[in-house]
């Protein structure tokens, strides 16, 4: 066992048991912590795959933005600042399953497939290289700056619709 | 006598150890762990000591700036004051609220020093001197500002107070808001270096012009919004005594509060650092190549100024009102910052085929001319809000 | 060396449970909670594929962008509606909006 | 600038003035006004760089300007977007910078630009008239400006945007994309004056007739691009390989190979395009607009977009044609749609009054040349005949708006609003008034109807004419000959009643002469009119022939892969051009000299029963309305509840019959003897299960979520077990 494979095994751990206690936690404000605490287990797992522009643009979105909202909309939307009653509704043991099957679904598909025990190559270049790369891939028209250009439309339309509905119409 | 060891010192040490460590039959990747671990034990230690210091630092000038004297008593010159205050703050009472959510209480002081210290890693020192030269550095410097706001957060909900939960409000909305002019501010460079490492950058300035020179206007967006960003006067509603006591650490004592304490100093420190090596040549200067050592005395004489600066606006301009300091950000600093990056983005690719001069000129021509048209601009709405002012109001009719 | 399986059982078990946390949880926010964890795990699976696979395209980190964008509008537009039913109808918890019953 | 790069600048101009009109200027007139013929003037100038340019490109047929980008990613390929100029679109660019340029320029005085605001203006209405009083305390009518001035110059921005791009596009799809947008702003243009109901009718006619075509148009496309995996041009129509392939499959369809059937696909939208029979029906009502939107839209680009797209397609219409040889079927439906809208569209303008409506009938009827031209194979001459009417039509809409404005003068002046400024036999006698619209109007008249030797259209009808004779297609022939007597014919009558004799009515005696901002486009485009022609002078023409180069044949024929060859020289043709081009001109000179006030239409009398059927234009409004609209209204009104009350009802019935016998066979024979023996009282039972099956709906998106995500799981499952 390598040091990268101890990395995962503690990253994952952590992402696993966050995600858990994001999903059977009472105190919401707590589910969006421990949400925070998963998805910087994944941002860990970005910088392991040596996407480590992506790993800090997930601290940067996520943690710097959707689960700050997240608190805020928490805030926001209480009268007190704690839930009473159960968190999970009455169907939670077929959810449970349904969440198991397909688990287990997903599992079977992957172990037919013959590509499972694949081991990364070296990236040609370094990660610098594969920053430069992705920096033109994301602008060149011969690469995927036309979905670029659509999810920042994108992102224009939901920030004008979220203030919109969000507004108090008086 | 070996002369490496006081050029570059960090070097020399780490190829004792290495050589030691290997030395003792350990593996030539468990040494460098280990190296690097104490790498980092170092790092956060200098940076704490100097943290210490600048306890010193703010009382003194602060003194200075208010006609008084400051420490005076402990050591030459007050030197040795903040150990008093440290002790008292340890051997204070440490009281957690009744209603406190205990955990999240107890790790908000925790992540907010260390969204700070996570920030040194990046920190070029010198030449040789540095944690990681990351390259996507910048960006990793705005991903340690978000756990900044995440420890507000939680410190303002966990406290069960409303003034400090209103006073994380303030600070979350003025930090999430700021940031947007703060990483426009942060792309200037990037467009100049053409990268995101704060290592290129620098060496970007040591082979030629420091960036102010290139972009003033930039400089002067990076200055502002830290300031907002660190939560300073005159952005320092998170903590305005007069309405909501002080902020998101109303309920912290002893250490917990000198946690945040000094998470508040070396943050505004590290972002001087930041100022100096993104827009003053970071390390550059005589000599600093050779000797590593001089362009990390650079470095922290560079960044002390930049905290100066910070200072000096902190203890000189009064705080302004939360609606004014959004309007500030979105209806000014925002559209200033998108405008600067367009002209510099396209200058930039103009000029910098045609050499040294004309390069160099242009863009400093290009940040003149659209600063004026900004001051202009200001000169213009300002007027105009004058005349309505001044205009006769209308009388009521009986 | 990790072998692309773990990634891939990783991102099965996260998105298994984020889908748990999606089918169960009685308040909108915390559904809306576990709709990111689930987009979390799709982008660990883009990643690793990525990776695994040819590194010259960046196909894979292109779409993880895609997917991070498309997860802050769809916060941002999610918790503004969650909000303006707030204001409306004075609950945040799913099963008490069943207005289109029977 | 490198030549390509002004090619994909070309259409921006006029898209930029559209939005600066509509978002930011939309308020200042002149400002509107300014951006719109600037941005067309620079469209025009890159426009005349890039024809100068191609005009010195050696073998410009084979290096032609293009260039391209990736645009949206299919799969492992890129679908392209590109510009291109090959001969034929430079020649069309030539035009339509030119025309566009024009009217941009002519609006201006046509919407009474500088006039004042009017008393009783509305928006959506046509400018009323402003009354002013000047320094004696007089108040006179005058004309006054149209209320939405700045949106009308934002309209045909965007117009010419469409034009342009439809030009420099390089594929069928941006074609197509330029098609649309064209039809949108015709839409828009026709019903500008949207407060008078025909004008709403108009737009709405206009939009889904155009519609039909459009339907028909995508199943082309789509046919073609699924059989070649391509819409470019070059790729398409300059590719022997491709055309062969195409004219070599059969499809199940009428017999027809590939390349015909999707020729045929595509020609339908040309048809509602071009305003071709039978969907022509369109373009006499879009005569609602103002005028000159009727000159850009319904003469100069628009309709030519049609031809143009057919021009195009043209080698896919004639695959497997050889020069001579027999006509492939499309070919012969091409040509049989051209002949006949031809010469009935031309038995229609004989007989109309609106000075607008004649003109409307006389393009259907001329765009029907060139279709015919093209059916037998005239290529060349299709095209020249296409850039010749672009120009002298242009100019006879333009002249005809100078007419009614000068009307409108009059109008005004007596201040009965009951005469028809637009109705030639209110007319007469204007020559005098209004000097440079006649002379204008005349060299537009005269090239509409061929007058020899001098104007652009007897050259490129004669070619039409001796392209058809000289191949041997009879019918064509005859059918086109007459028609262009007719043509001449009542193009005399319209410049005899507008222009000759005296006027008839108040108002044309106190017409006046338009601004120059109106004046001045009819002397350029009356100059082209007459000039254009001299490019295209067959070589074995006697006397003339040689005189001037024949460039035009040349390089517009360098566009086909086998550059059609040239006609040898028959007089026969000839004659026949000068024959019904001057007895036609003479002709309605002689029956319309001296037509007095209120007299009856001449040829009503020797006409007869005919005239109120040309009148009525061949009664085809009413035609589609009893066939078309009425059964449709009668579907809807009638059938329905006749197919709802009578077929589905008595289904259900039959099946309430069913289910009662069955229901009662069960209840009779099962439910009483049986179950009620074992369980008890029925309703109340049923009550219970939907009280105990009610719960499913729960109107909670958990609920649901739950059963969507088991059902997708089952799908899975069965899915990876049996595959």
């Amino acid at each position: 066992m390598d040091a990268s494979q101890v990395i995962f095994i503690l990253s994952a751990a952590l992402i696993i048991a966050s995600a858990v206690m994001v999903v059977t936690t009472g105190n919401l404000i707590h589910a969006a912590l421990w949400l925070i605490a998963s998805l910087f287990g994944v941002a860990i797992l970005y910088a392991v795959l040596e996407a480590g522009f992506l790993a800090v643009v997930q601290v940067v979105v996520y943690i710097g933005a959707i689960a700050i909202m997240f608190i805020f909309a928490v805030m926001l939307t209480r009268k007190e600042m704690r839930d009473k009653g159960p968190q999970v509704n009455s169907s939670w043991p077929v959810a449970a399953v349904l969440g198991l099957l397909t688990f287990g679904g997903i599992w079977v598909i992957f172990s037919k497939w013959d590509g499972l025990g694949k081991l990364p190559a070296e990236i040609a270049g370094g990660s610098n290289a594969t920053l430069n790369q992705l920096g033109v891939a994301l602008t060149s028209p011969d690469a995927f700056v036309l979905p670029f250009e659509v999810a920042s439309v994108l992102l224009l339309a939901a920030l004008i619709g979220s203030v919109y509905i969000a507004m108090n119409k008086k | 006598m070996d002369f490496t060891f006081w050029t570059d010192p960090i070097k020399v040490v780490n190829q004792w150890l290495m050589f030691t460590l290997t030395g003792w039959g350990l593996s030539g990747a468990v040494a460098s762990v280990i190296a690097n671990l104490l790498g980092i034990v170092l790092l956060i230690t200098a940076a704490m000591v100097l943290d210490i210091m600048l306890v010193w630092v703010e009382r003194k000038v602060v003194a200075r700036f208010q006609g008084r004297l400051g420490p005076n008593r402990v050591g030459p010159f007050g030197l040795f004051q903040p150990f008093p205050d440290i002790i008292k703050l340890i051997i204070k009472e440490d009281i957690t609220p009744d209603g406190a959510d205990k955990v999240v209480y107890n790790m908000a002081p925790i992540i907010s020093l260390g969204s700070v210290i996570f920030l040194w890693a990046v920190v070029p020192l010198a030449s040789t001197i540095y944690g990681v030269d990351l390259n996507v550095a910048l960006l990793y410097l705005v991903a340690a500002g978000a756990l900044g706001t995440l420890s507000i957060i939680m410190a303002g909900w966990s406290s069960n107070n409303k003034y400090a939960l209103l006073g994380a409000f303030r600070q979350v909305a003025a930090m999430i808001s700021f940031e947007i002019p703060m990483v426009v501010a942060l792309l200037i460079p990037t467009i100049i270096a053409g990268s995101l490492s704060l290592q290129d950058i620098t060496n970007a300035q040591v082979n030629g012009v420091w960036f102010i020179w290139l972009s003033p206007l930039g400089a002067l967006l990076f200055l502002v919004s830290a300031i907002a960003e660190l939560g300073r006067s005159p952005f320092d509603l998170n903590e305005g005594e007069s309405e909501i006591v002080s902020g998101y650490h109303i309920e912290y004592t002893g250490m917990k509060f000198g946690l945040f304490y000094a998470g508040e100093l070396l943050h505004a420190f590290t972002f001087g650092g930041f100022l100096a090596v993104m827009f003053f040549g970071g390390w550059h200067g005589p000599l600093a190549s050779q000797y590593p050592l001089l362009g990390a005395f650079y470095f922290v004489v560079k960044a002390m100024i930049g905290y100066w600066l910070i200072m000096w606006v902190k203890y000189t301009v009064p705080r302004i009102r939360i609606d004014h300091m959004l309007a500030f950000n979105w209806k000014f600093l925002t559209p200033l910052g998108f405008a600067l990056l367009i002209v510099t983005a396209i200058a930039h690719s103009l000029l910098k085929d045609l050499g040294f001069w004309p390069y160099l000129l242009g863009m400093l021509a290009s940040n003149i001319i659209l600063g004026w048209i900004t001051i202009e601009f200001l000169r213009a709405s300002a007027r105009k809000q004058r005349m309505s002012v001044q205009a006769p109001k209308p009388v009521a009719q009986h | 060396m990790i072998p692309l399986s773990w990634y891939l059982y990783l991102s099965a078990l996260l998105f298994s449970i984020g889908l748990f946390g999606v089918l169960v949880r009685r308040n909108a926010i915390a559904i809306l909670l576990g709709v990111e964890l689930m987009l979390n795990a799709v982008n660990i699976n883009l990643v690793a594929f990525w990776r695994y696979g040819n590194t010259v395209s960046m196909a894979g980190q292109v779409f993880a962008i895609i997917v991070f964008a498309v997860a802050a509008a769809e916060v941002a537009v999610g918790l503004s509606l969650i909000y303006s039913v707030y204001r409306r109808n004075n609950t945040v918890i799913a099963d008490d909006l069943d207005l289109m019953k029977w | 600038m490198a030549t390509e790069t002004i090619i994909w600048l070309i259409p921006l101009p006029p898209l930029l003035a559209f939005f600066l009109i509509v978002l930011f200027t939309n308020r200042w007139k002149a400002l509107s006004h300014s951006i719109a013929v600037s941005a067309a003037g620079l469209s025009w100038l890159g426009s005349m760089i890039v024809f100068i340019r191609a005009l010195g490109t050696e073998e410009f047929g084979k290096h032609i300007f293009a260039s391209a980008i990736n645009w949206l990613p299919t799969g492992d390929t890129f679908l392209k977007v590109g510009v291109q100029i090959d001969p034929l679109s430079a020649v069309t660019l030539f035009f339509v910078g030119w025309t566009v340029l024009m009217i941009f320029i002519y609006s201006v005085g046509y919407h009474n630009f500088g006039q004042p605001a009017g008393d009783h203006d509305h928006p959506g209405l046509p400018p009323h008239g402003a009354t002013v009083t000047d320094e004696h305390g007089h108040s006179h009518a005058v004309l006054s400006v149209e209320p939405m001035y700045s949106r009308f110059f934002a309209f045909i921005g965007l117009f010419a945007f469409g034009m342009y791009t439809l030009v420099v596009s390089d594929n069928l799809l941006t074609l197509f994309v330029g098609w649309e947008i064209m039809g949108l702003c015709s839409y828009l243009l026709i019903g500008f004056w949207y407060a008078k109901p025909s004008a709403r009718n108009a737009a709405i006619k206009a939009f889904m007739t155009t519609r039909v075509g459009d339907v028909f148009m995508l199943l082309g496309l789509a046919f073609l691009y699924s059989a070649t995996g391509t819409l470019n041009y070059r790729e398409i129509f300059y590719n022997e390989e491709v055309l062969h392939v195409l004219s070599t499959t059969a499809t199940p369809i009428f017999g027809l190979t590939a390349a015909g059937l999707i020729g045929l696909l595509l020609f339908i939208g040309t048809i509602g395009k071009s305003a071709q029979w039978p969907l022509h029906i369109w373009l006499p009502d879009a005569m609602e607009g103002p005028t000159p939107v009727s000159a850009m839209i319904h003469a100069a680009t628009m309709v030519s977009a049609g031809v143009y797209m057919v021009i195009r397609i043209f080698p896919l219409l004639s695959a497997g044609w050889v020069e001579g040889g027999a006509l492939t079927p499309t070919m012969s439906f091409v040509a049989f749609i051209g002949a006949f809208t031809a010469i009935f569209a031309a038995t229609i303008a004989v007989a109309q009054n609106d000075i607008k409506k004649v003109l409307a009938y006389s393009t259907i009827s001329q765009l029907g040349f060139m279709i015919a031209a093209l059916g037998v194979g005239a290529y060349v001459a299709a095209v020249f005949h296409l850039v010749t009417h672009a120009f002298f039509k242009a100019l006879l809409f333009l002249g005809s708006g100078s007419v009614i404005h000068g009307m409108e003068h009059g109008v005004l002046h007596t201040g009965d609003h009951h005469v028809d400024p637009q109705d030639m036999w209110n007319m007469g006698g204007l020559r005098k008034k209004m000097p440079v619209t006649f002379w204008t109007f005349l060299i537009g008249g005269f090239a509409l109807s061929g007058f020899p030797l001098i104007t652009a259209g007897f050259w490129s009808k004669d070619e039409i004419l001796a392209d058809a004779f000289v191949n041997g297609h009879w019918v064509v022939f005859t059918t086109l000959a007459v028609a262009a007597l007719m043509t001449a014919f009542y193009t005399m009558r319209q410049i005899t009643l507008t222009f000759l004799g005296e006027p008839r009515t108040k108002e044309a005696e106190h017409a006046s002469e338009t601004p120059w901002t109106m004046t001045l486009p009819l002397v350029i485009l009356a100059v082209f009119a007459v000039g254009y022609g001299w490019v295209g002078i067959p070589e074995h023409f006697p006397g003339l022939g040689g005189l001037l180069p024949n460039w035009f044949h040349g390089f517009v024929g360098a566009t086909l892969l086998e550059e059609p060859g040239v006609l040898p020289f028959n007089w026969w043709p000839l004659v026949t051009s000068l024959v019904v081009a001057l007895g036609g001109l003479g002709l309605g000179w002689l029956v319309y000299k001296d037509v007095k006030a209120g007299q009856r239409d001449p040829l009503e009398n020797p006409l007869g029963a005919i005239y109120p059927f040309l009148k009525n234009k061949w009664y085809f409004d009413e035609f589609y309305a009893y066939f078309v609209v009425k059964p449709m209204n009668w579907v809807c009104e009638v059938f329905t509840p006749w197919m709802d009350r009578s077929v589905i009802d008595g289904i259900l019935h039959s099946v309430a019959r069913v289910a009662l016998f069955i229901g009662g066979f069960l209840r009779n024979r099962i439910d009483k003897p049986i179950i009620n023996e074992l369980i008890g009282d029925r309703t109340a039972d049923l009550f219970w299960n939907g009280q105990n099956i009610r719960f499913i709906q729960t109107g909670r998106i958990q609920s649901y979520l739950i059963g969507s995500v088991g059902v997708l799981i089952v799908i899975a499952a069965l899915l990876y077990y049996f595959m």
